[in-house]
């Protein structure tokens, strides 16, 4: 690095980061908070049919409609996202953990093992994401329990790529090199000292993808393959909403808002926290 | 006690071979210099006297146990009494570990002293490298180079050793910093007994601290010798080459006209012959193809060229490189 | 080598991958619960049938024998019959396809006509307001879901304004343009998010990249450095980006083709799952997997040609 | 006559230190002017300055005058800058590998120049940039033309590049430690041909570099950069031999010679400090083994020495300390 290249470093740090860390985790603690809430504060039953209240546009009583069964979508939306978080934190976390175990153990001990891992890899990625979760579906038949199940099949390849290739890096650097001359065995080399390395852009690339398994649980749903009826999820209260664009918008949209706002703020905390951490996956 | 690489390291695919049939032999307490151009392979030899790199043949003795054979015991025995310093200072030091913590773990791991005193061994190992004990609690970020390299020597100290493999570790400091760390180098070897394989591309720097040098060129060694008689008097016209092209501060001496040319070639297309041969001025017909040429050991010198043979010296042509390392 | 050998060198290399996406195939149709003579025939089959019908296709054989037989079969096109449509599946994929590759391609088109100049704004005008605006749209339109946003289109573009199709194909050419904009649009605004926020970042890098103070030094204007400099090599990353995508894509594709009724591959998927036709699951799948690896190949190839530094 | 005059030059980061602080250089034609420093000492950013390339968002030049060939330089729009930048000042760099351009050949970047200033044909412009990689000394220039970056070798591509920069014939190559990424060896070449491309096309050469050892054998007149700010500036001979300012002398002292000396090497205290954290007064006056109470008080400026000519040193007590420790006496005092 040239003298000149470091300033331009120092003088870009230097700018204001903005504010993309807060907003994004301000977004999250707050859907956090309503779900956690939402017996007590959701107005109405979210499965509760009422006759007489069918499609009525947002209003006073019912501040985001009703749908074509009278149930109040402003009490669906809040309940919705108790499966929408959950989905997206189970989602993440199973391949998360053994996508960055399996990356960092294989990047380090490289040989068979790595070749073999790397070719599967390779193999997996070649299926498009959602058509592969698709065909594990169809095997063990719709349900959340089957999204989950594909979704550890399917997710950790993502972080195991990214963790391999970061411990590739760092077993060249210095310090891991200097461990070694230090006769410290393999474990605590890889777990103390290159694993917490390596493991920033693991933790940011999770918040990008809660983003993406949010987006698939609600597409999966929407198709009718994931979340069923009538449990309250975005994705089913849109596909349940589709037939009435016409006369009854409010069925579709709030439901469609309330994934991208909560999408919006998983994607605002991977922003500042790569930006934070220097870590761009 | 004798520190002995010998025979040839090859690595890696396409048949590189960084190191091709080195030998050198490492007295204890002993300063040894480790020069040669890019390329050269003298930081791979470094890594593999440690066995932090896999020889392909030849063996690496340390203290009359074999390293390369890889038993357990003896790399553990190997890593109890060796250490290294590295070139860059920041990226030697894990971001994520205090100073403190970096050179605690080296005590704790060998056990170099019960758990209760390991703080006070830090704060003497900080101080004994120019820092002090409020430096423990810094992270590597928060530190300038030259005080990273010196917290890469206490982290190297705490394991006590007898060799210390110091690569290019003054080579990304500045000026006046590179003055103080190898003042500091000099100081461990000549008050501690320590051993210190010294790789450098600076030969003054290696002149100031080194009883002897080793020449590298594409892979091997050229010459060896006593430091002192090497720069006055260098029989590889490789080392000749090296010594004249130091930039001195004496500016009456104008750059030298017969500076030589061309680039070492890539590790990946060693010439026939002898490999400097392309480059070399006093190249003979013979020097470009065969074997490399042999080495040749003059007193307690040697050198791999086919010039000085009618030299009055007397010479013992018939010993060569593996007799000699055993 | 010469680098362009590696056209031919590449395909030979894809070889472990496309056995491994034989075999998760095959396997996957194997993973089913129950007897697969008995899904082909339905529940109300009679003992006699399901036993000719495991004779007939082998099932009786070791597995590995089963799958060389699946490979053979492949081999001479045959993916096995439709229990729904009572054809063969790759005489419904032949059909599905023309949609899908349209969908696919005019997607693709219309991101990057979305996201360069995007991109070229927010990288040009770094830091100001343009930027911060280009950086927003972009981050939201990350977290759009494509049927949710094809409802809105539809709302917007067809129920109130009444310019586009609500849904289907069409017959002749023109008419399929007509229809497949809005689905296009769709999967385009999503994947053009992705490709301006990597696109604006890729440019900033090399922007601050040595050789480009270099051209400064030689008296090079800003425009000449942006596009003769820094856009070529932004754009090699990019490439691969898109190679990447393509994935994400046809996923895409086949959640966007059931919201508008277009028969392609995707709503021939969703519907063969509905129904547990399974043979046609599996065909499908088979043949997104093995697009997915030739628009990779694809991008390899493009990489090599725009960057001498890629060594086949 | 003077081709390049600047005046009191200082430039402040968007926090206010000021990262080069009122530097005054001069240089003529044929001349190659040594700028030595430490990292830090903002060498680089001073000839960024000269074309107005600052490097990094935030650096703004803040007071003093840069003459280039009796215009005033910082009066230029940028597209007066323009015409300058690489016409009639040519720059090279430290890293050659990252400073081309990696998906454009060789040929194309130095013909790139010739196209932009002069309007020459692509044929024209190639033409020329084979017969620049025949005259930096490059085999085969009709083939290697065509060649991409990566396909040179470090010591190469370093001749590539001033190939680059010398493709209109500027008066002026400002060469950034264009040396300092190259083994010994190729070192030697590349100044050679720095040399001889001055003596051949009388151009003048600003070379900034951290090595005394460089400049010793390149170099007309040296000047030593500390913190921003100049401290001794003079001919190669009166600095090295008489060097007036502590941290010339340290310099000079704690680089090891190839001719020997035992014991422990002279030494600088203590580090070069951070820009935001530049002391007061004489900014050398912490590590400064003669500071007094002068020192800490007021920023010393330069002055001419008495007796040499040109040899000018920003120190309170230059006066007062004798000249001229030479190179062979330092090793004695050092050892004793």
């Amino acid at each position: 690095m040239s003298a000149a290249t470091g300033i331009a470093r120092v003088g870009r740090r230097a700018l204001p980061r903005g504010s993309t860390l807060s907003v994004g985790i301000a977004i999250l603690a707050g859907w956090l908070l309503l779900a956690l809430l939402c017996p007590w504060i959701a107005p109405y039953d979210p499965i509760a049919q009422d006759a007489d209240a069918t499609l009525l546009p947002p209003h006073a009583a019912h501040l985001f409609g009703t749908d074509n069964f009278g149930r109040d979508l402003l009490s669906r939306v809040l309940w919705g996202a108790r499966v929408d978080l959950q989905m997206c934190v189970v989602g993440v976390a199973f391949p998360f953990v053994f996508g960055t175990v399996i990356g960092a153990v294989s990047g380090y001990v490289g040989g068979v093992l790595d070749t073999l891992l790397m070719r599967l890899i390779d193999i997996v990625l070649a299926f498009p994401f959602l058509v592969l979760m698709l065909a594990i579906i169809t095997i063990l038949g719709p349900g959340l329990g089957s999204f989950y199940i594909a979704m550890a099949l399917v997710g950790w390849v993502s972080y195991a790529r990214l963790v391999r290739a970061q411990v590739l890096t760092l077993k060249q650097r210095g310090f891991v090199v200097a461990a070694r001359s230090l006769g410290y065995r393999r474990g605590r080399i890889l777990f103390l000292h290159l694993l917490p390395n390596a493991l920033t852009s693991s933790i940011v690339f999770a918040m990008s993808d809660c983003v993406l398994v949010l987006l698939s649980g609600a597409s999966v749903s929407y198709l009718g393959l994931g979340v069923q009826p009538p449990t309250a999820e975005w994705g089913v209260m849109v596909a349940e909403g589709q037939g009435f664009i016409t006369t009854a918008w409010w069925i579709t949209t709030f439901p469609g808002f309330a994934i991208v706002v909560l999408a919006t703020g998983f994607s605002f905390v991977a922003d500042g926290l790569g930006d934070r951490l220097g870590a761009r996956p | 006690m004798t520190y002995a690489v010998s025979g040839g390291f090859g690595f890696g695919r396409r048949h590189v071979r960084a190191v091709d049939g080195v030998s050198l032999r490492i007295g204890a307490g002993e300063a040894w210099g480790l020069v040669g151009e890019s390329g050269s392979g003298k930081s791979t030899l470094g890594r593999a006297m440690l066995g932090l790199e896999k020889a392909s043949a030849g063996r690496v003795r340390f203290e009359g146990r074999s390293v390369t054979d890889g038993l357990p015991s003896d790399i553990a025995a190997l890593r109890a009494r060796t250490a290294m310093i590295f070139q860059d200072p920041y990226a030697s030091l894990n971001p994520r570990q205090s100073v403190g913590e970096c050179i605690a773990e080296v005590l704790r791991v060998h056990a170099k002293v019960p758990a209760s005193t390991v703080t006070a061994r830090v704060n003497e190992l900080l101080v004994r490298v120019g820092l002090s004990a409020e430096h423990a609690s810094r992270r590597p970020q928060a530190l300038s180079g030259g005080q990273c390299q010196r917290v890469g020597i206490a982290r190297a100290l705490a394991v006590e050793p007898r060799l210390i493999v110091a690569d290019e570790c003054v080579a990304a400091l500045d000026v006046s910093i590179q003055a103080q760390i190898v003042n500091l180098l000099m100081d461990l070897h000549r008050r501690m007994g320590l051993a210190i394989l010294f790789i450098a591309h600076d030969l003054a720097v290696v002149r100031r601290i080194c009883d002897r040098v080793a020449v590298m060129y594409l892979g091997r060694i050229v010459e060896t010798g006593p430091t002192q008689a090497i720069f006055e008097r260098p029989m590889h016209p490789y080392t000749a080459a090296l010594i004249g092209a130091i930039p001195e501060i004496d500016p009456d001496r104008p750059l030298p006209t017969d500076a030589l040319g061309g680039e070492p070639p890539s590790p990946m297309s060693v010439p026939a012959g002898c490999a400097f041969h392309p480059r070399c001025g006093q190249a003979r017909p013979e020097c470009r193809h065969g074997p490399a040429p042999a080495f040749r050991h003059r007193g307690d010198r040697a050198f791999a060229c086919v010039l000085h043979d009618h030299d009055d010296d007397e010479l013992s042509p018939h010993r060569d490189r593996r007799s000699v390392a055993t | 080598m010469h680098r362009y050998l590696f056209v031919l060198w590449r395909p030979v290399q894809l070889l472990p991958v496309l056995f491994g996406i034989s075999v998760l195939v095959f396997a996957m149709m194997r993973a089913i619960p129950g007897d697969p003579a008995r899904m082909l025939l339905g529940v109300r089959s009679t003992p006699e049938a399901i036993a000719r019908i495991r004779a007939q296709f082998g099932l009786d054989e070791p597995l590995w024998l089963q799958y060389v037989y699946f490979v053979r079969n492949l081999m001479h096109g045959e993916m096995g019959k439709s229990i729904i449509y009572r054809v063969d599946t790759l005489k419904l994929v032949d059909a599905r396809l023309p949609p899908t590759v349209l969908l696919v391609a005019g997607s693709v088109l219309l991101a990057v006509m979305i996201a360069l100049p995007l991109a070229t704004g927010a990288a040009r005008h770094r830091g100001r307001v343009l930027d911060h605006l280009i950086r927003l749209v972009s981050t939201i339109g990350l977290g759009l879901p494509a049927f949710w946003l094809a409802i809105m289109v539809i709302l917007l573009f067809s129920v109130s304004l009444g310019w586009f199709p609500v849904s289907g194909y069409g017959s002749d050419w023109l008419e399929r343009l007509h229809h497949l904009f809005l689905p296009c649009l769709t999967v385009a605004l999503a994947l053009s998010a992705v490709l301006t926020r990597n696109l604006r970042a890729s440019l900033l890098t090399e922007l601050q990249s040595d050789y480009v103070t270099a051209a400064r030094a030689r008296g090079a204007s800003e425009n000449r450095i942006f596009w003769r400099h820094v856009m070529p090599n932004s754009l090699i990353p990019t490439i691969n980006l898109l190679a990447v995508n393509i994935g994400w894509l046809i996923g895409g594709s086949v959640v966007i083709e059931t919201v508008f009724a277009i028969p392609g591959l995707g709503q021939l998927l969703v519907k063969a799952i509905v129904s547990r036709d399974y043979m046609v699951v599996q065909g499908v799948v088979l043949v997104f997997a093995l697009a997915t690896v030739a628009v990779n190949l694809l991008a390899d190839l493009l990489t090599v040609a725009l960057d001498p530094r890629v060594k086949p | 006559m003077t081709l390049l005059h600047v005046r009191d030059l200082t430039i402040e980061d968007r926090a206010g230190a000021a990262l080069v602080d009122g530097v005054s250089l001069s240089m003529r034609a044929g001349e190659i002017l040594g700028l030595v420093g430490e990292s830090g000492s903002g060498k680089t950013i001073t000839c960024r300055a000269l074309m107005r390339l600052l490097p990094g968002q935030g650096l703004a030049i803040r007071g003093g005058e840069i003459r280039f060939d009796g215009a005033d330089v910082l009066a230029y729009s940028e597209a007066q800058m323009r015409a300058v930048r690489g016409r009639h000042i040519g720059m090279i760099f430290q890293n050659p590998a990252s400073h081309m351009n990696p998906v454009m050949t060789v040929g194309r970047q130095i013909a790139e120049g010739r196209r932009l200033h002069f309007g020459a044909s692509r044929r024209e412009a190639r033409g020329h940039a084979v017969e620049l990689l025949r005259q930096v000394g490059i085999p085969d220039p009709a083939r290697r033309v065509d060649h991409y970056p990566h396909e040179f070798s470090g010591g190469m591509l370093q001749r590539a590049m001033i190939a680059v920069a010398l493709a209109c014939e500027p008066r002026l190559l400002i060469a950034d430690e264009p040396t300092t990424a190259l083994d010994v060896t190729v070192q030697m070449q590349i100044l050679r041909l720095l040399q001889d491309l001055r003596d051949r096309l009388g151009l003048a050469v600003i070379f900034i570099t951290h090595d005394l050892g460089v400049v010793a054998q390149t170099c007309d007149r040296i000047a030593v950069m500390y913190a921003g700010r100049l401290c001794e500036s003079g001919g190669k001979r009166d600095v090295l031999a008489a060097p007036l300012h502590p941290y010339t002398q340290g310099l000079i002292d704690c680089q090891p010679s190839s001719e020997g000396g035992v014991g422990p090497m002279p030494t600088i205290l203590g580090q070069p400090p951070v820009a935001s954290r530049f002391p007061a007064g004489c900014r050398f006056h912490p590590r400064c083994g003669h500071a007094t109470a002068q020192c800490e008080a007021g920023q010393p400026s330069m002055r001419m020495a008495a007796g040499a000519d040109g040899h000018s040193v920003a120190c309170h007590h230059a006066a007062d300390r004798p000249r001229a420790v030479t190179r062979p006496d330092r090793d004695a005092i050092a050892s004793a």
